[in-house]
């Protein structure tokens, strides 16, 4: 380390060595590009920008509609949806239902097979039902299938799992027996938790079952590569029994975040599809991208909860001023580039089961008529002119979008002489302040159908409902109401309760329903088979490429 | 004409300007061949400047004209490429600052290899033995081992003394010393003037020793040149020079040092007794380096009387500074220390703070010891400020410009800063700030080194006036015999944190015990031109 | 004692350095005469949303044209469900006949009144039984120079607003930064030994903390108020302060007008107020220059995680994170916001860089 | 030289403990937990989760069972990605970041370096300029805003390159994020270097080798060396400014890196995860730091005798 005379050649000597070794390893630290896929020499291959990263591959870990749209790629449940999000036959080809409305049969299909070839058997659903209840899996949607019999009970532990009302019948026949009756049974089947796994490999590699090197699926694909953040492979899985009609070699998932920057990837044709657009860029993508823009109306409601437990907004007074006031048009039309619909019922259309739902009652009604109102209501109930100044304070999750729509609304409540605030917050801390439920004024919120079933929406107005109930809303007729439509089993009659419970929610607004979700697809006119539905699922196995 | 004759370097009419300021305003010199010419000024005269000027050394800024011929070629007609070929092989220069005229990054063997591959066209090898021949020449003990020191790990003097081997490194015809030895120690700087006048002699160079102080070249130089504000105001033989000065300037850089004046009380009471001072500094180690310690103060008693002068000699480094603030209980020292009676040993800082009015310290660097950003009357009153805080702006006022009047400074100094006065009016500041509170015993930390000789002159006579009129003691301290032996009316000679003789000033002067303290006063009476 | 280059050049040199900071002074100046001024006079509240004006390119002429006045018509046509038969206008004045299957209610004219386009109506005739009404009515005029943005507020009042909000936080920050890192680095310095080493390896420490995580921490913790903002920004950003002004304090302690002012019994706090913190104020100052620009583009960074300040309060990041995600639709929302965070921020690193080259101030 | 690395090393550790502790306090005063996410989870279900993942156990607890784990090399499951451990995740995202994070470095320095020697080498002249002027641009030109319009000029309107994407780190992937890390970081070094070499050329030891008349390229050499300390020791700030860029950069550019989960970690409050990339660059700031101590230490053998640099 010490200088030895000349040493300063040396220096100079070394500087220029170590810069040619830098940009020699510059050089080799890029490596060979390497087709897009990897080692899969993929014929056909869907690009898809996603908004996220599936959390867990793990039927029984998974919440989010990314997972669930990957995991219907994987596993296919005992019924599966098609390109229009129709619920049809899946691995049961098909079932029988007794009289009591509890006791379902279902019948596999001979041909279903997993990934490695095994047949997949009843048993394959009973294992993954009571994996799914058993307390030690923590299974965050354990609830959607409390339908099945004993299912809360043993999942707070107080039973066993083998006292689930599931069992194999013989080895085509899967019995599943229900608490009480529900209508609605059967489009749960269509959801992620009620994906049949494969034992053995769970069995042998425990949670590390979902790797690309253990997974077994038994759905049209099945994972070869998964990276965070990165990129997500699914290859075409020949053991599926209709793969003869899957046209895609492989799905590739990308995690991008950056809605712009995925538009800007869309547009130089690095993917084929995204399921989200900047909404800022809707005019934009409008007038340069008008053939790959597909915009759907999707089973999501958009709405502020009121906190109904303090005043003012324990008054429905209040709370239905307010909601006059708003000019959903607007906040449709120009806030969100006509890329959500105004909302004027809490069940979004679009339900079969259900039809048109209920509607505000001043939908109808003229803009300045509502005003009037709203200014009266007001009054009635203490604030405006001569009373006090309503101040009220918006918690939102931090997107510009949802500021976007605040600063909106904030701006039409002035006119009734409301001065609003807004308080926005990191996602966590807005949805913990949901579940927490602290004083608050009015919290942004919204909600997606988990399976297309009014019943679905209706119940955020439970009082019994603690998690998802964030107005805090009480009122016994609702309650009644609903658990009547629970135990209903003429389709007709549970309809009539189900609007009759809508429009006392609407007339109540414990939520003020500003919109509905559409879904907002960029996709690209090469992309076949791609068809747009309520529930903005598009399964590879429909989907081709053309050249 | 033969070649000792024939002028080797004749510079004619220089001057070098910054935009509109000129700094050299036509010099013209002459000279010969193994003559040493001396150029002789104060700080910002033009010394540096012309020859630097002449040798096409200045900042992109300066504009040279004029002519400096070498042998027969003009150096500020050459293009950089021949001037640079001329120097360091023909020309050499030595500079003042022996601590950063050396990179610090490399080891002086290299760079005065370099000097040799590059200029001699040596190779590697024969350069490494050669640069260990120069440190030899150079005066540098065991060079084969120091070739591969770095600048820092070497002292002032041998440092001097590599700066002294590059520029020999080509056997030069003409070597420029600027100041060599004013950053060193008296004993040591007189060790590099014999060195370079041997070197002089061995190699039949020719030299331009630059340098303030006249009585110091006038026993090397051939020739002398006195400058003045850019211009040489007087010039001859040396001989000639110091004997008959024919300008007033020069004759004040020649005026010596008051001879002591005796002082008959030695039966004062005492004010001040130290016993067994020790100071050390802990270098803190790392985790796993055990500290070090070093002794700057090691056991040191003294004792002085009320109004007397005591004088510490001793080069830097020697401890006079520490032993100085420790008396005054600036740093923490162990011993036993009595003021006017008092045992100031166990006493706090608040503790302290009562007695600080009656015990002040006054500075070597004037430039240092005031702070740039306060007025000087804020500078002067701040000791009020501590001490009388309940006084008001105006009678502070009026106290500052009573205090700037006794150092015989114009009140009116008292709203300006600092760097706008002359480093003369700066040191008055500082004795005034130290005297406004009346003290009973002032400490002086060299309070001339940093001044001109003329300078120093009126400092010591106003502390020796201010000594009569307040019946102050003193503690001085200087690495300047000449200084001391003019106000001590006690000496006390200092090396390596101890004090190794001691006595009355004259005795010490007169009959000095250690070869040491020798030393010490022939480098004092070497300046003196005695 | 030989200076190499006399003092009256050095000057000069400067002299001619000091265009570039008179200049930065100039632009700083205006922007932030600008900002506190603009929003007054710009003739738009920076809340106020124009509906009938969302996103509008940005033009020096006045609002609404022909387009946009059809459009709002229809809009408002479409809402009260009467049909808007003719139109002309005639010096800012717009003759519309309504008409409807059934008599038309009077105050659905407020509609217009409501609207960003129009003025009040008049009602000029009434005829079939109140099925046809004749209205006036007045054109409001409106200028957007920077445009609109998604809401429909005006870019230019927003800029400014933005403005404030952003040299507040850079300033504001800075302070906390400074007032903070003057206090922590005085005391190392001045006190040394192990004090000084435990304080700086706190120091050290915290500087291997991520200084994202802590930012984005402590806005989770603390809120997104925007005093919390420039807090949060100056308790990370004091370190480097805190070792530059423990630095100069080591080296000003040196300095013999410390040790006389011990001397003279000076406490230590009035040493470090008097004399070490004035003479380390041109370091200071020249740090500060480099630190207010860092301050506002850490802002920035914080509101590209979409952390920043509050709706409907802006900052310059929050305008310039906005317009960058827009760039291909709109660019006018990324140009002017971004034109005013460059020029202020370089016109302070000018001045940073000019300050740091006077005399006196930064190095000797 | 070896005791003063091991000194530094043996100091780093405690230093690392105490950033342990206080992120892990800190991110548990943020408020919600991993399982507050869209859709609210069952009271029951949501106490069992984190019964599972012992979040339900007192803190001081979970610290003592995190800091185990750690001694073991194991940072733990991460509560987002619920396949994946942090380990397993940092195992793939750690060399992407490193790779990207290094030659945006390697870029900065010689394109820095080299602006700055051209700068400095005839100050006022257009080189000194142009350094100024790209170097004012760099620096205010936030992140977020180069990379959106270098995707714009260099994928959409030339086709040159990819508009992001990491595909497994082919060249032409990295271009653009390299280039959007490094712009920032070229301006400071140019500056840095400019400002050092012109204070080194002041220097009176290069005066000393003016006065010998050695070669112009000797000079720049020793005044090189000299400039070199100042810009050697931003690169310790620099590797941490480089991080808050490539949260941007990968964010921005999809790419599978280290940045997205700090920020992704806090803000969905992955506790694990969070931990993890904290531990992981502050460990990377205190090895570059040291790293930087010993270079500077190489650089100035005056250094090499103190304890203590700076």
């Amino acid at each position: 380390m010490s200088s030895r005379p000349g040493q300063h050649l040396g220096l100079f000597r070394l500087f220029f060595r170590v810069a040619a070794v830098c940009i020699l390893a510059f050089g080799l630290g890029f490596p060979a590009n390497v087709g897009i896929g990897g080692s899969a020499p993929a014929k056909m291959v869907w690009h898809r920008g996603e908004l996220g990263d599936p959390g867990s591959l793990d039927p029984h870990k998974a919440t989010t509609l990314i997972e669930s749209n990957i995991l219907d790629e994987l596993f296919e449940g005992l019924v599966t949806l098609d390109a229009r999000g129709e619920i049809i036959p899946g691995v049961a080809s098909s079932w029988t239902v007794d009289t009591g409305g509890t006791i379902y049969d279902f019948k596999l299909r001979s041909d279903a097979k997993w990934s490695n070839g095994d047949k997949v058997v009843p048993e394959d659903f009973v294992y993954a039902f009571r994996r799914l209840m058993a307390p030690a899996t923590g299974a965050p949607y354990a609830n959607i299938l409390y339908t099945l019999k004993n299912a809360e009970r043993i999942n707070k532990g107080e039973l066993p799992a083998e006292a689930l009302g599931v069992r194999a019948v013989n080895e085509t026949t899967l019995e599943i027996a229900l608490e009480q009756p529900a209508p609605y049974f059967i489009s749960q089947l269509a959801h992620m938790t009620a994906k049949p796994l494969h034992r053995k490999s769970i069995e042998a590699f425990g949670s590390d079952f979902v790797r690309p090197a253990h997974m077994v699926a038994n759905g049209p694909f099945m994972l070869r590569e998964f990276t965070p953040n990165d990129r997500l492979v699914l290859v075409k899985n020949p053991y599926y029994y209709d793969s003869a009609h899957v046209a895609l070699d492989a799905e590739i998932f990308y995690s991008l975040e950056d809605r712009s920057a995925a538009l800007r990837r869309f547009m130089a044709g690095e993917i084929q599809s995204y399921d989200d657009v900047p909404v800022e860029q809707i005019a934009f993508v409008r007038a340069h991208l008008a053939e790959a823009f597909e915009v759907t109306p999707n089973l999501g409601s958009y709405f502020y909860a009121f906190d109904t437990r303090h005043k003012p907004f324990g008054d429905r007074r209040v709370r239905q001023a307010l909601s006059m006031a708003i000019d959903r048009e607007f906040l449709a039309e120009r806030i969100w580039g006509g890329t959500m619909d105004p909302g004027y019922s809490f069940v979004p259309p679009g339900i079969p089961s259900y039809g048109a739902p209920a509607t505000v009652a001043s939908k109808d009604i003229d803009p300045y008529q509502r005003e009037d109102e709203a200014k009266r209501l007001l009054a009635e109930a203490g604030f405006g002119p001569g009373g006090k100044k309503l101040e009220v304070e918006i918690r939102l999750n931090n997107s510009e979008n949802h500021r976007a729509t605040a600063v909106a609304i904030a701006d039409m409540w002035k006119a009734l002489g409301v001065e609003t605030r807004l308080l926005a917050t990191d996602a966590t801390s807005h949805y913990a302040l949901l579940r927490e439920k602290p004083a608050f004024d009015i919290a942004r919120s919204g909600w997606f159908a988990d399976y297309p079933d009014a019943q679905n929406f209706l119940f955020l107005g439970q009082s019994d409902n603690q998690a998802l109930n964030a107005a805090s809303f009480k009122n016994e007729s609702y309650d009644r109401l609903m658990h009547e439509a629970q135990v209903e089993d003429l389709p007709e009659r549970r309809r009539a309760i189900l609007h009759e419970a809508e429009a006392l929610l609407l007339d109540e607004q414990p939520y003020l329903v500003l919109l509905t979700y559409r879904s907002r697809n960029l996709v690209s006119p090469k992309l076949k088979g791609w068809e747009p539905n309520v529930l903005d699922n598009h399964p590879g196995r429909y989907i081709s490429i053309a050249p | 004409m033969d070649a000792a004759a024939k002028p080797l370097l004749r510079v004619r009419d220089l001057r070098v300007s910054y935009g509109p300021a000129s700094v050299v305003k036509g010099v013209s010199f002459t000279l010969r061949r193994g003559e040493t010419a001396a150029i002789v000024g104060e700080s910002g005269s033009g010394k540096t400047q012309t020859v630097l000027g002449a040798l096409g050394l200045l900042p992109r800024q300066a504009v040279t004209t004029g002519s400096a011929i070498f042998e027969d070629t003009e150096l500020l007609a050459l293009s950089r490429r021949r001037l640079d070929a001329l120097l360091g092989r023909r020309i050499a220069m030595v500079f003042q600052e022996p601590m950063s005229s050396l990179d610090p990054l490399f080891t002086v063997g290299a760079q005065i290899g370099a000097i040799l591959r590059l200029k001699a066209e040596l190779s590697r090898r024969a350069a490494t033995a050669r640069a260990k021949e120069l440190l030899d020449l150079a005066g540098i003990a065991e060079p084969g081992r120091r070739v591969h020191a770095y600048p820092h790990e070497m002292s002032g003097g041998q440092r001097q003394r590599v700066a002294i081997a590059m520029a020999i490194a080509c056997n030069p015809d003409l070597l420029i010393a600027d100041e060599p030895t004013t950053a060193l120690d008296v004993t040591v700087a007189a060790r590099i003037l014999e060195l370079l006048a041997k070197l002089k002699q061995s190699f039949g160079m020719a030299m331009i020793f630059i340098s303030h102080d006249l009585g110091l070249v006038r026993r090397i130089a051939n020739s002398v040149h006195v400058m003045r504000e850019g211009e040489i105001i007087e010039a001859g033989s040396a001989a000639e020079v110091a004997a008959n000065p024919r300008h007033e300037y020069t004759r004040m850089l020649l005026a010596a040092m008051p001879r002591a004046r005796a002082h008959t009380r030695t039966d004062a009471p005492v004010l001040l007794r130290a016993e067994n001072i020790g100071v050390r500094f802990s270098l803190r180690g790392g985790l796993l380096s055990a500290a070090r310690e070093i002794k700057a103060v090691d056991g040191v008693s003294l004792c002085l009387g009320q109004g007397r002068t005591l004088g510490l000699a001793g080069e830097s480094g020697s401890g006079k500074s520490t032993l100085a603030r420790a008396l005054l209980k600036l740093v923490p020292a162990s011993g036993m220390i009595r003021f006017d009676g008092r045992n100031l040993t166990r006493l706090d800082r608040a503790a302290m703070r009562p007695l600080r009015r009656s015990m002040q310290l006054v500075f070597q660097d004037p430039y240092g010891s005031l702070s740039p950003l306060m007025r000087v009357d804020d500078i002067v009153t701040e000791g009020l400020r501590v001490h009388e805080p309940a006084m008001s702006r105006s009678a502070r006022d009026a106290r500052a410009a009573l205090a700037l009047e006794e150092v015989l400074l114009d009140p009116e100094l008292r709203h300006r800063f600092p760097q706008q006065l002359s480093g003369g009016q700066r040191q008055r500041v500082a004795i005034a700030r130290a005297m406004i509170l009346k003290p009973r015993l002032v400490v002086l930390d060299e309070p001339t080194s940093a001044l001109d000789r003329a300078v120093q002159i009126g400092i010591l006579a106003l502390l020796e006036q201010l000594q009569d009129a307040h019946g102050l003691t003193y503690v001085i301290i200087s690495h300047d015999l000449a200084v001391i032996r003019a106000v001590a009316d006690e000496i006390a000679v200092m090396k390596d944190g101890r004090i190794i003789e001691q006595g009355p000033a004259r005795e010490i002067v007169e009959r000095p015990r250690e070869p040491y303290t020798r030393a010490l006063i022939a480098a004092a009476l070497l300046a003196e031109g005695k | 004692m030989n200076e190499s280059l006399p003092a009256n050049p050095r000057r000069l040199a400067t002299a001619s350095r000091n265009w570039p900071m008179r200049a930065s002074l100039a632009i700083l100046g205006l922007i932030a005469l600008l900002c506190l001024i603009g929003p007054l006079v710009s003739g738009h509240p920076y809340d106020q949303v124009y509906r009938d004006y969302v996103l509008v390119r940005p033009s020096l002429f006045a609002h609404p044209d022909a387009h946009e006045t059809h459009e709002a018509l229809e809009g408002i046509a479409r809402r009260m469900r009467v049909g808007a038969e003719t139109s002309r206008e005639e010096g800012g004045v717009l003759h519309i006949t309504l008409s409807a299957g059934r008599p038309i209610d009077p105050r659905a004219l407020r509609a217009f009144e409501r609207s960003d386009v129009f003025g009040p109506a008049r009602i000029v005739e009434t005829s079939d039984e109140g099925r046809r009404v004749s209205i006036d009515i007045l054109l409001k005029r409106m200028v957007f120079l920077f445009g609109t943005d998604a809401n429909g507020r005006d870019l230019f009042t927003r800029v400014l607003i933005a403005g404030r909000i952003s040299l507040a936080v850079g300033l504001l920050a800075s302070f906390v930064a400074l007032t903070i890192g003057v206090a922590y680095g005085a005391v190392a310095g001045y006190a040394g030994g192990r004090i000084d080493a435990l304080m700086m390896r706190i120091v050290e420490i915290v500087y291997a903390l991520p200084f994202i995580f802590f930012v984005i921490v402590l806005v989770m913790v603390f809120g997104r108020h925007f005093v919390l903002i420039f807090v949060t920004i100056g308790a990370v950003e004091w370190l480097d302060m805190a070792r530059i002004v423990r630095g100069q304090t080591l080296s000003i302690q040196q300095r013999d007008f410390v040790a006389a002012a011990e001397a003279l019994g000076a406490s230590a706090p009035a040493i470090l107020w008097r004399h070490v913190v004035p003479n380390a104020s041109g370091t200071i100052a020249a740090f500060l220059a480099v630190l207010v620009p860092r301050v506002i583009l850490l802002e920035s960074f914080v509101s590209f995680l979409g952390l920043g300040v509050q709706e409907p309060l802006t900052s310059w990041g929050v305008l310039v994170a906005d317009g960058a995600r827009n760039i291909q639709g709109s660019v006018h929302l990324l140009i002017f916001p971004a034109l005013f965070l460059g020029a202020t921020l370089g016109a302070l690193q000018s001045l940073g860089d000019a300050w740091q080259g006077s005399p006196g101030t930064g190095r000797r | 030289m070896l005791r003063f690395f091991l000194a530094r090393v043996a100091t780093a550790v405690p230093a690392l403990f105490i950033i342990i502790a206080l992120a892990f306090f800190l991110m548990r005063l943020a408020p919600g937990g991993p399982f507050d996410t869209e859709r609210a989870l069952d009271p029951e279900i949501a106490k069992n989760l984190r019964r599972i993942y012992r979040l339900d156990l007192p803190l001081m607890r979970q610290f003592w069972l995190y800091l185990q784990n750690l001694a073991h090399g194991d940072l733990g499951p991460s509560l987002h990605w619920r396949d994946f451990t942090v380990n397993e995740l940092f195992a793939k995202a750690l060399p992407v970041s490193a790779t990207l994070g290094a030659k945006a470095m390697l870029v900065a320095i010689f394109a820095g370096a080299a602006l700055g020697l051209a700068g400095a080498m005839r100050p006022g002249g257009i080189g000194a300029r142009v350094v100024d002027g790209a170097a004012i641009f760099g620096i205010i030109l936030p992140v977020f805003v180069v990379a959106p319009l270098l995707q714009l000029g260099f994928g959409l309107t030339l086709h040159a390159l990819p508009v992001g994407g990491w595909n497994d780190g082919a060249w032409q992937n990295q271009v653009l994020p390299v280039t959007t890390l490094a712009l920032p970081q070229i301006a400071i070094v140019a500056r840095l270097m400019q400002a050092a070499l012109r204070d080194a050329l002041a220097m009176p030891h290069i005066r000393t080798l003016r006065a010998f008349g050695m070669p112009r390229y000797h000079i720049y050499i020793h005044a090189l060396r000299a400039a070199f300390a100042p810009v050697v020791s931003y690169l310790g700030l620099a590797a941490a400014n480089v991080l808050t860029g490539s949260v941007v950069v990968e964010t921005i550019f999809g790419i599978p890196g280290m940045g997205r989960y700090f920020v992704d970690g806090a803000l969905g409050r992955d506790y694990t995860l969070v931990m993890g990339t904290v531990i992981v660059v502050a460990a990377a700031v205190l090895l570059f730091n040291l790293i930087v101590d010993l270079i500077l230490a190489w650089l100035d053998p005056r250094v090499r005798y103190e304890s203590r640099p700076r």
